[in-house]
């Protein structure tokens, strides 16, 4: 294992400290318990926006807490939730009066640990909604499982949430308009290789030369199946199938791809893997009206890529057109 | 088998012990983590039970309720991930069985153990089978409860819910999981042991430890 | 190799492809001869700004044509500078008549490629002055040699020169600017691997577990000295160290401090990097006025990174803020 | 040896017996420019030659002039990097040399020979040692300009050319690179072989072959 860091057990206090100063001007961290929050918060009248989870998805959630997102993020250590005592203060910073929304991407360590939180917070005085995140077409969706994980939606979420956020919608809006995106994006993912936890040391799991794993989530966990390596129209084409199968798209409808990179990809293969989706996408008759490619949530240096297909309505699309200013996304602004 | 009475003393020693044991084992509940999950089990459970340690540096609980309590807060708020809350709810539950009992009578501990295992399933959801921490608890509990009934004392209900949680920790190889993420891998899952199965077997098997009058 | 391809030589063209569907409301692709020019291209009365060189560095440079940066980018093959047939048209693509800047990597393929395309579109009556960028102190300048590299710097170059072509500065003002960032920019690099180009398909060099590569430009180049691994305060101390003896500051002097990833690094490691470096120049008594952390000029998946340090003036300050509305590089607007 | 005229057909001939041995050492040149450049450049020459190919299926050249006037577009348009300019400016100045003339005499030839290296100093700056191709095309504009005036016929001018520019290209292997990529490494470039010095040697044998009737 060769990485840029220090000491493996200081990885994600020094991350967020070099972030910290190299954003100062959107950011104000706090380092225990660790959470990073906007400059601004609380947003006087707004609703605030949290999210978080095991550190080693960067820019997730940090990188996207500012202007029209996240009020506040949370992270944990590499690929293990936070918990309920970075969560609660979090929460509580975050919150102006109007409540809090807590995107909570569905794994059964974000989820007891956010469950413990906003009963807390909750005890505290601040109202809480929480918005689960479960796109991923990889696993099953069932009642006997852990059901499926919040994956690439979780990017789309906050965005388009925090728009409504930013515009002043109340509680239950805010978390209707982040439970719709999530109704509506589906997401699959491909690793050709796997990523190294640094307190492990080792590679999550072993992939020969030829081989792949299709449906691997965000955490180096082994996907569905392992198969043959293939050329990246046929590996595109067997992240949009599920997804299309799932999500049920109408001829015409509009949709936003997002075609993102788990780490260690280069741009250039996102945009040929991009090329190809918009190819089968349009074939079945959608139209693209917003696209996003790029490293936006990841595992560590894994190479590999999702792809999310998100189902637009006229809200979503002027939701997500709203001016962002964070250091991981920014328009408008 | 006759044992230390099950006091303050054997808590704060049950937990040194468990804390010594996980460290010891850190790298292989990773790995077992790293089949089937996504390898920092064994990171979680070391840095929760160091904290534990440090914490016992600075105060010296006065009975075994106390003692849970520190050790489920501390696991609560150093841990994250599943293992935090899960194990946090289960030592919270069992503070609240023993109350402020000075030291623990085998109905008692058992009945200690039966809560902590009631906490897990509240929290988690995971019946028996699903390949969690809950098929080493459940033999466990049941074990612990038979031994008291059948007269054991303390160390001999502990000895006997350490064995079950053992083998229970190994009858998960099999199994397909269906809490927790190694319920992704589907059917990969079955041919690995459950991270959390293997530690609650470590722990179950300090508290005896202890109980036999083994030092931290 | 492992990569998310289709056909090795099919690389550029599909990924350009998928770049120019991806972002169709900022660029124009031309296919053959291969370049893309901004969707407004030639702003009447701006200068016209280019750059180009060897694909496989994305985004650069494809990633900064737009509002506030560049007019046209030139892709050539993976690691292999374009030829003037592409050029001579992307410059007559950007000339409004003002005449255009050829923004040019200090490489023997780059120059001499630019230097014939620039006399042919002289003599077909476009005016062309070159800034040649040259920014790589792991490099002996000498002139015996072909020089430093043009690396990091190029990205600092490109942003302030094209917000001085934005605001209307003439031909040889927007020369001038980027020359002076040029020259007050130095940057140095490091490899924890290679990189794999597609159609060798063998890393470009070899590093065991515990070798890194000091001094490596963005080609999967070897650099200037294996040395054994290191922590990574220590690397970042052998990447200050002689940038700060060639750039000589003064304490009080104001820079901007790019921490770039070569492609394979997670976001987290670079921002340990930016951590130690801002240690290092707040120590040497410099004020870190401006700050980017990111993959902005790669070298395919190679784990490593570049830290530039540029002296800032006021003017430079205020183009870098100037806004910029790119695929990579967005505010503003 | 007596070889063919160099005439049209034979600078057609050496264009395509070029494209062979560049597609043939692909590879190797790749492996020499990995070393201590960039992996590019059997790439590099492989599509600029296989370009000339396919042009030369479209319009066949009435002299070595227009011969090499067409090689010198396609390597100019289609390489890039170093090479393109460079191979492409070559045969650009080798064909204003030999201008016009249906059929090339040994002192033609080895006067479109220095007029192809004077062109390449001329636009790299490279001096004899600095391991670039001019180590290649140096001694062979040498030993060409030799034979012909010891009065060697076309194919043994290119013979002795093409042998100098073998032993040009071996002789880069101890050099420490001063011009193009390789210079970047420093001293750490001494001890492999300059990749254009070693296509320069496989296009000047490929002319040679082509002067002793060697078919493409
Ligand atoms: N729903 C659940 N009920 C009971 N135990 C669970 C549940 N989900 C996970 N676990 C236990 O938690 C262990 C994993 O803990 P850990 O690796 O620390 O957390 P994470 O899965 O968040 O990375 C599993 O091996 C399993 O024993
Ligand atoms: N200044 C120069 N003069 C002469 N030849 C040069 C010069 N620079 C580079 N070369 C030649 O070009 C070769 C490299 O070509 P190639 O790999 O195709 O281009 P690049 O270096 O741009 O990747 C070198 O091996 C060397 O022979
Ligand atoms: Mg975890
Ligand atoms: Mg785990
Ligand atoms: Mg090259
Ligand atoms: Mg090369």
């Amino acid at each position: 294992m060769k990485k840029l860091i220090n000491d493996p057990r200081a990885v994600v206090d020094e991350s967020v400290e070099g972030f910290g100063l190299a954003h100062a001007d959107l950011v104000t961290v706090s380092m225990d318990p660790m959470f990073i929050t906007r400059k601004d918060a609380p947003a006087p009248g707004k609703v605030g926006l949290i999210s978080g989870g095991g550190s080693g998805h960067e820019p997730l959630h940090a990188g996207y807490v500012g202007l029209g997102m996240l009020t506040a993020a949370v992270p944990g250590a590499v690929f293990t939730s936070p918990t309920p005592d970075q969560i609660i203060p979090a929460t509580i910073a975050a919150n102006s009066g109007a409540g809090v929304v807590h995107i909570v991407k569905n794994y059964t360590g974000d989820v007891l640990n956010f469950e413990t939180a906003a009963e807390m917070a909750q005890a505290e005085g601040v109202e809480v909604r929480t918005v689960l995140v479960n796109d991923d077409v990889a696993v099953e969706d069932s009642l006997y499982t852990a059901g499926r994980r919040g994956v690439g939606g979780t990017v789309l979420v906050e965005k388009i949430a925090g728009a409504a956020a930013e515009r002043g919608d109340d509680l239950d809006a805010v978390a209707a308009i982040g439970q719709r995106v999530n109704d509506n994006v589906r997401t699959m993912g491909v690793a050709l290789s796997a990523c190294t936890v640094p307190h492990a040391g080792v590679p999550s799991f072993e992939l020969t030369e030829d081989e792949i794993e299709i449906g691997i989530g965000i955490h180096g966990e082994p996907g569905r199946h392992k198969i043959p390596m293939e050329n990246a129209d046929g590996i595109t084409d067997r992240l949009l199938e599920p997804i299309l199968a799932d999500l049920k798209p109408s001829a015409g409808d509009k949709v936003l791809l997002f075609v993102n990179g788990m780490g260690g990809t280069p741009a250039s293969e996102l945009y040929i893997v991009y090329r190809r989706a918009r190819q089968i996408l349009e074939a079945a008759g959608l139209t693209v009206e917003r696209s996003l490619v790029g490293n936006y949530i990841t595992a560590l240096e894994m190479q590999g890529c999702s792809v999310s297909v998100l189902r637009l309505d006229d809200e979503m699309t002027a939701l997500w057109d709203a001016p962002v200013h964070t250091a991981a996304l920014r328009w408008g602004v | 088998m006759v044992g230390q009475p099950l006091d303050a003393a054997w808590a704060i020693a049950w937990l040194k012990l468990s804390a010594a044991v996980v460290a010891e084992n850190r790298l292989r509940l990773i790995e077992l983590d790293r089949s089937i999950g996504d390898g920092d089990h064994g990171e979680n459970m070391d840095r929760g039970f160091a904290a534990i340690v440090a914490k016992l540096a600075e105060e010296t609980p006065a009975t075994p309720g106390a003692a849970f309590k520190l050790a489920a807060m501390t696991l609560m708020s150093k841990v994250g991930g599943a293992a935090g809350p899960l194990y946090g709810t289960a030592f919270l539950r069992a503070a609240t069985a023993v109350g402020e009992s000075a030291t623990l009578d085998p109905a008692a501990l058992a009945g200690a153990l039966a809560a902590a295992r009631d906490g897990v399933v509240a929290r988690g959801k995971a019946e028996l089978g699903d390949k969690t921490m809950v098929d080493a608890w459940s033999p466990a509990v049941d074990a612990a409860a038979s031994a008291a009934a059948a007269g054991a004392d303390g160390a001999a209900v502990l000895d006997a819910a350490a064995e079950a949680a053992e083998a229970g920790a190994v009858a998960t190889d099999p199994l397909t999981a269906r809490k927790g993420r190694a319920s992704y891998l589907g059917e990969r899952s079955a041919g690995h042991r459950d991270p959390g199965a293997a530690s609650s077997a470590l722990i179950l098997r300090a508290a005896a430890r202890a109980a036999a009058g083994e030092a931290a």
